[in-house]
């Protein structure tokens, strides 16, 4: 299986050479060399998929390359490799499908752009990236490449650079991000002192005897092996913009929109539910708590992110924190979950994290269609638009069903797994859950009536149907967010890799389908046609909507940390201080050295006698000092 | 007197020898001519050190009143040649219509008082040791005095020849106590002991002696000496007078007064301490070039204070080494001083403003010169102190070491001051590009040669510390 | 005769005059009288020689030498310092030692 | 024989070049020059590896003995251990950019260059030194030129920073004076003291002497190494310095602190290293955050990446001060690292000065559109200091952090955090920068019309750039080589 290394080197080719090349090769051969190597990368990744779940029978873990990067000590180093486990495949082939749907879709989209070959160029290296950080064999790459999807991810969000808000915007999901990541570093540390190595297999295996020592030490009450894997988490929950750490993924969708498409839907914001999956073992082993942790803020979250996705105006920021929902339905799935024949929630979450790839990134990219077309993100500047994009209008549709939790799309499916097993592990966050798959519901069909129906707006520019090759992307994904749920997911993917039986739960079933149902009605009744109706409830739940509509005042609460407390409290202080008092302090031993020169001027007083006095006096002292002395 | 003991004490008789004939040429000169005896000078000079360098006895004479051994013979050498440098930077000074019918009387007098020096290098009693000290002194209070028109020049002469008269009195005192403890002065069978007489006897000389060094408390004289001299006079005080007095020092100490070390290491180990630091602290905000650079003599001796501080055999020839490359880098910066002061007769720190962009050469000299005097590599004056806080080390003086390194600290201060001057600061009137004369321009190669070059050859410092393996 | 005067007593006298021509040195303003201060310090340091060599080592005379030889570079020195002083009274028509301080600092 | 074609080469070229016919002969000189040097240290480090991979193990190679003062033992002793080729390597790339990055001196220009490569001399000196006399001789050598070069080329209050830098510097060294003396006269290599570290290094010395003189040396060197409180020079010699000198003053001379510390401090005193490290560890972390807090609030350019370097050169001293290897091989590989990236910084930032007129951030904006390359480069140097995974600054800094959290003691790990923690810090404040000065709309009109970058400022830029990727990307070899002489000096 040595090709699959192809499958990471083909967009980082991509990337060095339009990179590098950048302004000196034309748009359209750019993009084609990026998206010929993606394509092939997707071939080539869903051909392992192929071979590992259909021509083998137990899913091993399997490392088929591998090579010393960084060695820090004897055990402890950075290996460069590629394992290959039912997650990883699968997230391979979710990465490259989503990643070549998007790559094609953007040869329409950012058609023109002035940057086009520098984005496709940080487009590969996202993806490469992306494709690095799943197959890591160990934890150190998987930081690596976390950092680098970072990094990528940014590069992107900033891609109008000359747009103050999307520098911003990128400045910020660094930093918060990053805030994030040192958390996952310092847990990573704290791992690695304890195990003595980084590599998966030895962390997750749940026998490993360091875990034994460091479930045996506690710090403030916690094992410091949950503290380990909370700090992790940390890094995981910023990625994956959970609460409240989630700050920067509506601002970030100042980037471009394939770009949210394939960032902030499919791939890297569920890296960190990717991450929890991957080290699943040690969690579920030794630090429930920790998962309780990863349950709790998924809870949270996907409730938090559902209310203010009602209240948003910008098509783009409604998706997005539909993400932050949905990621919290995958954390909340993964936190409630168990090991082994009772992992339904681990394979549901992964089968949520599967199908919602397909369907989110068809919302972005038909997000994508409506903006391109009429040159505006707000949606109360759209609507009636079924008419001008019919193509767009029904796969939006086909992705609003799926997210909605209608069957036979995807999104019913793995909602419905993931309701089921939060069912068996705790009646509060089930009722939460199916809550807000209702407000799901409502506020995507909020989004879709709104846009495609409701009233006829002026349209400074005429609204038209995308072209040819951003449709082609969206069709297939719409065929993927139609069909995917029909997959058997548990066969392939489970917590300890061997084939879960799932059968459904009519009455969770049947409930989560109500549930939906109502949301759909709810927003029909208010949505469908202009009505006054929708203002009014706005007014009447003035406080909650208005502090929704805010996001709940978290960004200013992240300002006034930033600014008032780290920039005016801390650093001008600091900076103050260091010129003031410890450079003043150098400074002053020299000017006393002045000072005390200036003062003692007076011995030179240029007269004889007052020479001949002092050396008279100095000898007298001598004198008595050596009496004094001696004897 | 044999031809032996003659050639024991060639240095001396072939001063006396210069002198004379220079006397008879100045008798015997056509008045026009007068110019000439200059080159005529630093001739017979550069004879006279050539022979100083040449192999001969060593040995006593006059009943052990005149001893010499290598390491004197070396440092007359030392000293010889820094004369030599100082008659050759003297040429445009002696120039001057003022002085034209007194140039003799200018070497006379410089080399009246290097026989002096010899003589106190070479004493083996105290009486010799006086009368060479004398010898070394008046003739230059009277050169201090050589500018007759200029109140300043008298006001110097009058402050040396009265401090040195008081302080030689009292040096006098000292001798007379140390007479009365052992009824002996010959320095070769002088008997100490650390009775009190002897200690204060001790105090009294040293005092004296330490006033030639410009040890704090000491040293009020130096400064206003220097700065009133003519700058020939200064480089002989800041130069030869010092360093030979530092060198009768070593040898009194290391000998004579072996028996009450622990009482001289303190009081070297205070006064030390205070001329660092009281000469560096004045240094810094000097103005006139030349009372900067006294100032900076003055730090320097503390400098030298401590490679005696210790006693050790190594201490002395870290001495002798940093006299030797204090000499050359402090004609150095002398020769410079005066080449500007004869072109420009500008004397102070802010007339040095760009004076790289109008005289490159003469301020990398000048900066050389400087850099050498602070320590820095890889110059020799970086030896030099390195070696003089080796030595201070070795006797396990580290506070004092600690107090020396931070003077270094500080004394780099005030020579970047003038180095920022010079290559720096910009200047609406700096010194007009000139060209020194071709004697002044010798010295000043010479000068920079050795600083460069001694640090580099080692066998310099081994010959010293071979000498001084003795003592 | 000098048998009957103890040698503390001669002491006395020349640290006496040793520290009556400092005294004299550092307070008098007239140049010459300084000058003269130092002689008196010179001769007190003459006596000492000659009254050691007398009374405690009296079978040599270096001290007797010595004070002979301090006493021709006294006069020496003075000859220098006096035509230092009449040099100074040319260029600033005082001997006043308080006002040989151009210098300073 | 090539190790004195190391010193050799450049005091050559320096003495050239005050012979120089004009501007461009000079330039030239000086080019070849440091090419030649250039292209020896990496020889040096394919003959270095060469022996090594033959297996020699000698904890240094090419060591040769000349003897000097006999009578004091002191030799030029020269040699070269895996630390040393790296950082002769660092410095290569950094005076060889360094030509290039002020190819438009134009004042006083042969003296400018002189000074320039007299400074290389004395790093270059310094590294390959085994004898604490000589690598004193060099240290000091190296640090005076910078008085020259940053009070006559320098900008702003360059005479008040160029004093403070020389004589801060000065003092630090002559601690160093104490320190070295104290090792010496407490050495006894058989019957005489030594100089020499490799023969030091067998010494036991008792504690109380190493109690003494362990901080003395420690400090001495750390003055250069801007430990904190001692860091006061930086910023404003950094600021007021001209592009080359702030180049290989932050990007070499500020190494001295650390490598004399790692060498010389801690491997000749270690037990009084373990005792005392806590209190240094308190004040290189301190370092580490202050400085990175202490960023945010600058807006001068220079001034920003002073600061930064505190921070960043902090985290070498504190790497040094976890006494393991792999924390030392960290320290190491962040002392090229920062090396590489601050040498880029100032060679950007005095390239965009030379173009804006001024520092201040937010005086300008923009700058990616009308200067793509030097933006470009701007951001890759950021992303380097701010430790994205692929360039030098990750590797480095996640070499310490592994290192110094191995530490057995509790205490350490906790600063440790606290040291990582400036990660973020430093995140905020590269971003802050690159987002106003190269993001956004133009703010000036005039800005409009920007030279694009010139030849040699892109060789030079480039140059640091491919250094610093290709350590990002592929490490091993240069943490295996550093750490093969780790083993020696940390045992």
């Amino acid at each position: 299986m040595s090709y699959v290394i192809l499958i990471i080197a083909l967009p980082f080719a991509a990337f060095v050479i339009n990179g590098l090349l950048s302004g000196k090769i034309p748009h359209r051969f750019a993009g084609w060399l990026a998206t010929g190597a993606i394509g092939v990368a997707a071939v080539l990744a869903w051909l392992t998929a192929y071979s590992y779940f259909f021509q083998s029978t137990s899913f091993e873990k399997i490392i088929p390359f591998q090579i010393t990067w960084l060695s820090f000590t004897e055990t402890l180093q950075i290996d460069m490799g590629i394992l290959l486990d039912p997650i990883s495949v699968m997230m391979l082939v979710v990465i490259t499908t989503v990643s070549l749907m998007v790559f094609l879709y953007s040869l329409g989209y950012m058609q023109g752009e002035k940057g086009f070959v520098r984005y496709y160029a940080f487009l590969s290296l996202f993806s490469f990236s992306m494709l690095g950080l799943v197959v890591a064999t160990n934890l150190f790459q998987l930081y690596m490449f976390w950092e680098l999807v970072g990094v990528s991810s940014d590069l992107l969000i900033g891609y109008y650079y000359d747009k103050p808000e999307a520098v911003a915007a990128a400045k910020k999901a660094f930093i918060v991000t990053r805030f994030a990541d040192f958390g996952f570093l310092v847990g990573i540390l704290l791992l690695s002192y304890y195990t003595g190595t980084f590599d998966f297999a030895a962390i997750t295996d749940p026998n490993h005897t360091a875990f034994t020592t460091m479930t045996g030490s506690l710090f403030l009450g916690l094992s410091v092996l949950t503290w380990a894997l909370m700090l992790i988490f940390m890094g995981g929950a910023g990625k994956s913009a959970m609460f409240p750490l989630h700050i920067w993924l509506p601002d970030a969708m100042e980037g471009p929109t394939p770009v949210s498409a394939l960032i902030h839907a499919a791939t890297m914001v569920v890296a960190g539910v990717f991450l929890v999956a991957r080290m699943f073992p040690v969690f579920s082993f030794h630090a429930p708590e920790a998962l309780d942790a990863v349950a709790f803020i998924g809870v949270f979250t996907l409730l938090f992110a559902a209310i203010i996705a009602c209240t948003q105006t910008d098509i783009k920021r409604i998706l997005a924190f539909s993400t932050m929902s949905q990621i919290g339905y995958m954390m909340l799935a993964l936190g409630v979950s168990d090991y082994g024949d009772q992992g339904l929630g681990f394979t549901a979450s992964m089968f949520h994290l599967f199908t919602h790839a397909f369907f989110k990134a068809l919302l972005f990219l038909g997000a994508g269609s409506i903006i391109h077309a009429i040159h505006s993100n707000d949606i109360r500047e759209m609507g009636n638009l079924r008419k001008h994009q019919p193509v767009t209008h029904i796969v939006f549709l086909i992705a609003c069903l799926a997210i909605a939790g209608i069957p036979p799309f995807a999104g019913f499916f793995s909602k419905d797994e993931i309701l089921a097993a939060t069912l068996n592990s705790s009646p509060v966050y089930f009722a939460i859950a199916t809550f807000t798959a209702g407000l799901t519901a409502f506020y995507m069909f909020r989004l879709y009536f709104l846009v495609f129906w409701n009233r006829e707006t002026v349209y400074e520019y005429k609204p038209h149907e995308s072209s040819f090759i951003m449709l082609v992307p969206m069709i297939v994904l719409a065929v993927g967010s139609a069909v995917a749920g029909f997959i058997p997911f548990g066969k392939f993917v489970s917590s300890d890799s061997q084939p879960l039986h799932i059968e459904m739960n009519q009455t969770v079933a049947i409930l989560s389908i109500v549930v939906a149902a109502t949301g759909i009605l709810i927003a029909w009744a208010l949505y469908k046609k202009e009505s006054p109706l929708s203002e009014k409830i706005a007014s009447t739940l003035n406080g909650l909507y208005r502090v929704a509509l805010k996001k709940f005042y978290i960004d200013e609460l992240y300002v006034f940390i930033t600014k008032k407390i780290i920039f005016n409290l801390i650093s001008k202080p600091i900076a103050w201080f260091d010129r003031h008092v410890i450079d003043a302090l150098m400074d002053f031993t020299a000017t006393a050295t002045n000072k005390v020169s200036a003062e003692i001027k007076g011995l030179q007083s240029g007269q004889l006698q007052h020479y001949a006095y002092i050396f008279l006096s100095g000898v007298v002292l001598i004198v008595l000092i050596m009496i004094f002395n001696y004897t | 007197m044999s031809l032996n003991e003659l050639m024991i004490m060639r240095h001396e008789w072939a001063l006396v020898a210069v002198a004379l004939i220079l006397l008879i040429a100045e008798i015997g000169m056509n008045e026009n001519r007068k110019q000439n005896i200059k080159l005529f000078a630093c001739v017979l000079m550069t004879l006279v050190t050539v022979l100083g360098f040449l192999p001969a006895d060593t040995g006593t004479v006059f009943g052990n009143m005149y001893v010499t051994d290598p390491l004197r013979i070396l440092m007359k050498n030392i000293l010889n040649v820094g004369v030599l440098i100082i008659f050759l930077q003297s040429f445009s000074w002696l120039k001057q219509p003022n002085y034209q019918d007194r140039i003799t009387e200018f070497y006379l007098l410089m080399l009246s008082s290097l026989i002096g020096v010899s003589y106190m290098i070479s004493s083996g009693h105290f009486l010799m040791f006086y009368l060479g000290l004398e010898l070394t002194t008046i003739p230059i209070a009277a050169l201090a005095a050589y500018e007759q028109f200029k109140s300043k020049s008298a006001e110097a002469g009058i402050k040396l020849i009265l401090s040195s008269a008081f302080s030689s009195a009292i040096l006098l005192f000292g001798i007379s106590i140390l007479f009365a403890a052992s009824g002996n002065l010959y320095f070769n069978s002088y008997e100490s002991s650390d009775s009190i007489i002897n200690v204060l006897g001790f105090i009294f000389f040293f005092s004296g002696l330490a006033f030639k060094i410009s040890i704090v408390p000491f040293h009020l004289w130096t400064a206003d000496v220097y700065e009133g001299s003519p700058t020939s006079v200064t480089s002989y005080l800041s130069v030869i007078s010092k360093g030979s007095a530092v060198f009768i020092l070593v040898i009194v100490l290391t000998t004579l007064f072996r028996v009450i070390q622990p009482m001289w290491q303190e009081v070297l180990y205070a006064t030390s301490i205070l001329t660092m630091t009281i000469g560096n602290l004045f240094a810094i905000r000097q103005q006139n070039v030349k009372r900067f650079l006294a100032f900076s003599s003055i730090a320097q001796a503390g400098f030298i204070m401590l490679g005696i501080v210790g006693g050790t055999a190594l201490g002395m020839a870290t001495v002798i080494y940093f006299v030797l490359v204090y000499v050359f880098s402090n004609l150095a910066a002398f020769g410079v001083v005066q080449a500007v002061e004869q072109a420009s007769g500008k004397v102070t720190v802010d007339d040095y403003n760009g004076l790289y962009k109008t005289n490159p050469k003469l301020s990398l000299v000048m900066m050389l010169a400087l850099f050498s005097l602070a320590g820095i590599p890889p110059l020799a004056g970086f030896f030099g102190k390195f070696f003089l806080f080796t030595a201070v080390a070795e006797s396990g003086f580290y506070v004092l070491l600690g107090v020396a390194v931070l003077n270094t600290v500080i004394s780099l201060y005030y020579y970047l001051l003038v180095v920022k001057a010079m290559f720096i600061n910009s200047s609406d009137t700096p010194v007009t590009a000139f060209t020194s004369d071709m004697a002044m321009r010798i010295s000043l190669v010479v000068c920079s040669v050795g600083i460069l070059v001694i640090g580099f050859y080692s066998p310099v410092f081994a010959y010293i510390k071979e000498l001084c393996v003795g003592i | 005769m000098m048998e009957h005067v103890p040698i503390s007593h001669v002491l006395i006298v020349t640290s006496a005059m040793f520290f009556i021509g400092v005294y004299g040195f550092l307070t008098r303003r007239n140049l010459v009288t300084m000058l003269i201060g130092v002689e008196l310090m010179l001769n007190a340091v003459n006596i000492n020689f000659v009254i050691f060599d007398r009374y405690l080592y009296p079978d040599q005379i270096s001290g007797h030498f010595f004070a002979l030889f301090i006493i021709a570079i006294a006069a020496a020195e003075a000859a220098v310092a006096i035509a230092i002083f009449i040099n100074l009274y040319r260029n600033i028509r005082s001997i006043d030692v308080e006002e040989v301080d151009k210098m300073k600092y | 024989m090539i190790l004195i074609a190391l010193i050799v080469i450049p005091a050559l070229t320096a003495l050239a070049v005050m012979f120089a016919r004009d501007a461009r002969q000079t330039k030239s000189l000086s080019a070849v020059g440091m090419s030649i040097q250039l292209i020896l240290s990496f020889y040096l480090l394919y003959i270095f590896l060469k022996e090594r991979a033959f297996g020699n193990t000698e904890p240094v190679l090419f060591g040769k003995r000349f003897e000097w003062y006999p009578g004091l033992n002191i030799n030029f002793d020269i040699g070269v251990d895996g630390i040393s080729v790296a950082m002769i390597l660092l410095t290569s790339i950094v005076i060889f950019t360094g030509i290039f990055a002020s190819w438009e001196v134009k004042e006083q220009f042969r003296e400018f260059f002189a000074s320039l490569i007299i400074l290389a001399t004395g790093v270059f000196g310094f590294f390959i030194s085994l004898d604490l006399f000589v690598m004193f001789l060099f240290f000091e050598l190296a640090v005076i030129p910078m008085y020259l070069l940053i009070g006559i080329w320098g900008s702003g209050k360059k005479e008040y920073s160029a004093m403070k830098l020389t004589l801060m510097l000065m003092a630090g060294s002559a601690l160093l004076v104490v320190g070295i003396l104290g090792i010496y006269f407490h050495s006894d290599v058989n019957g005489t003291h030594s100089f020499n570290i490799l023969e030091l290094a067998n010494q036991n010395f008792s504690i109380e002497m190493q109690r003494i003189f362990f901080p003395i040396t420690f400090i001495g060197f750390g003055v250069i190494g801007a430990l904190f409180p001692f860091h006061t020079w930086s910023p404003d010699g950094h600021s007021s310095a001209p592009t080359a000198v702030s180049m290989l003053h932050a990007g070499v001379l500020m190494k001295l602190g650390g490598y004399g510390c790692l060498k010389v401090a801690i491997a000749l005193m270690p037990e009084a290293a373990h005792e005392l490290s806590w209190i240094f560890l308190i004040l290189t972390s301190i370092s580490v955050i202050y400085g990175a807090l202490g960023v945010i609030a600058q807006s001068d350019l220079k001034y920003i990446n002073a600061y930064s370097s505190v921070s960043h050169c902090g985290l070498v001293l504190f790497a040094v001060l976890m006494l393991n290897e792999t924390a030392a091989n960290g320290a190491v590989l962040q002392m090229i690292s920062h090396g590489l990236m601050t040498a880029l910084f100032f060679a950007l930032i005095g390239m965009l000065y030379s173009r804006t007129h001024t520092r201040i951030v937010h005086e300008m904006g923009g700058l990616m559109k009308v200067l793509p390359f030097l933006s470009v480069c701007y951001v890759i140097a950021g992303l380097a200091s701010l430790g994205l995974p692929g360039l030098s600054g990750f590797v480095a800094e996640m070499t310490i952090f592994v290192g110094a959290f191995q530490h057995p003691d509790m205490f350490h790990r906790v600063i440790t955090i606290v040291a990582i923690s400036s990660i973020v810090v430093t995140a905020v404040y590269i971003l802050r920068v690159v987002g106003s000065l190269l993001m956004g709309p133009i703010k000036n009109e005039a800005y409009q019309h920007l030279e694009p970058a010139k030849w040699h400022e892109k060789l030079a830029t480039v140059t640091l750039i491919v250094a610093i990727v290709i350590i990002g990307i592929a490490p091993l070899w240069l943490s295996d080589m550093i750490m093969e002489s780790l083993g020696a000096i940390l045992d």
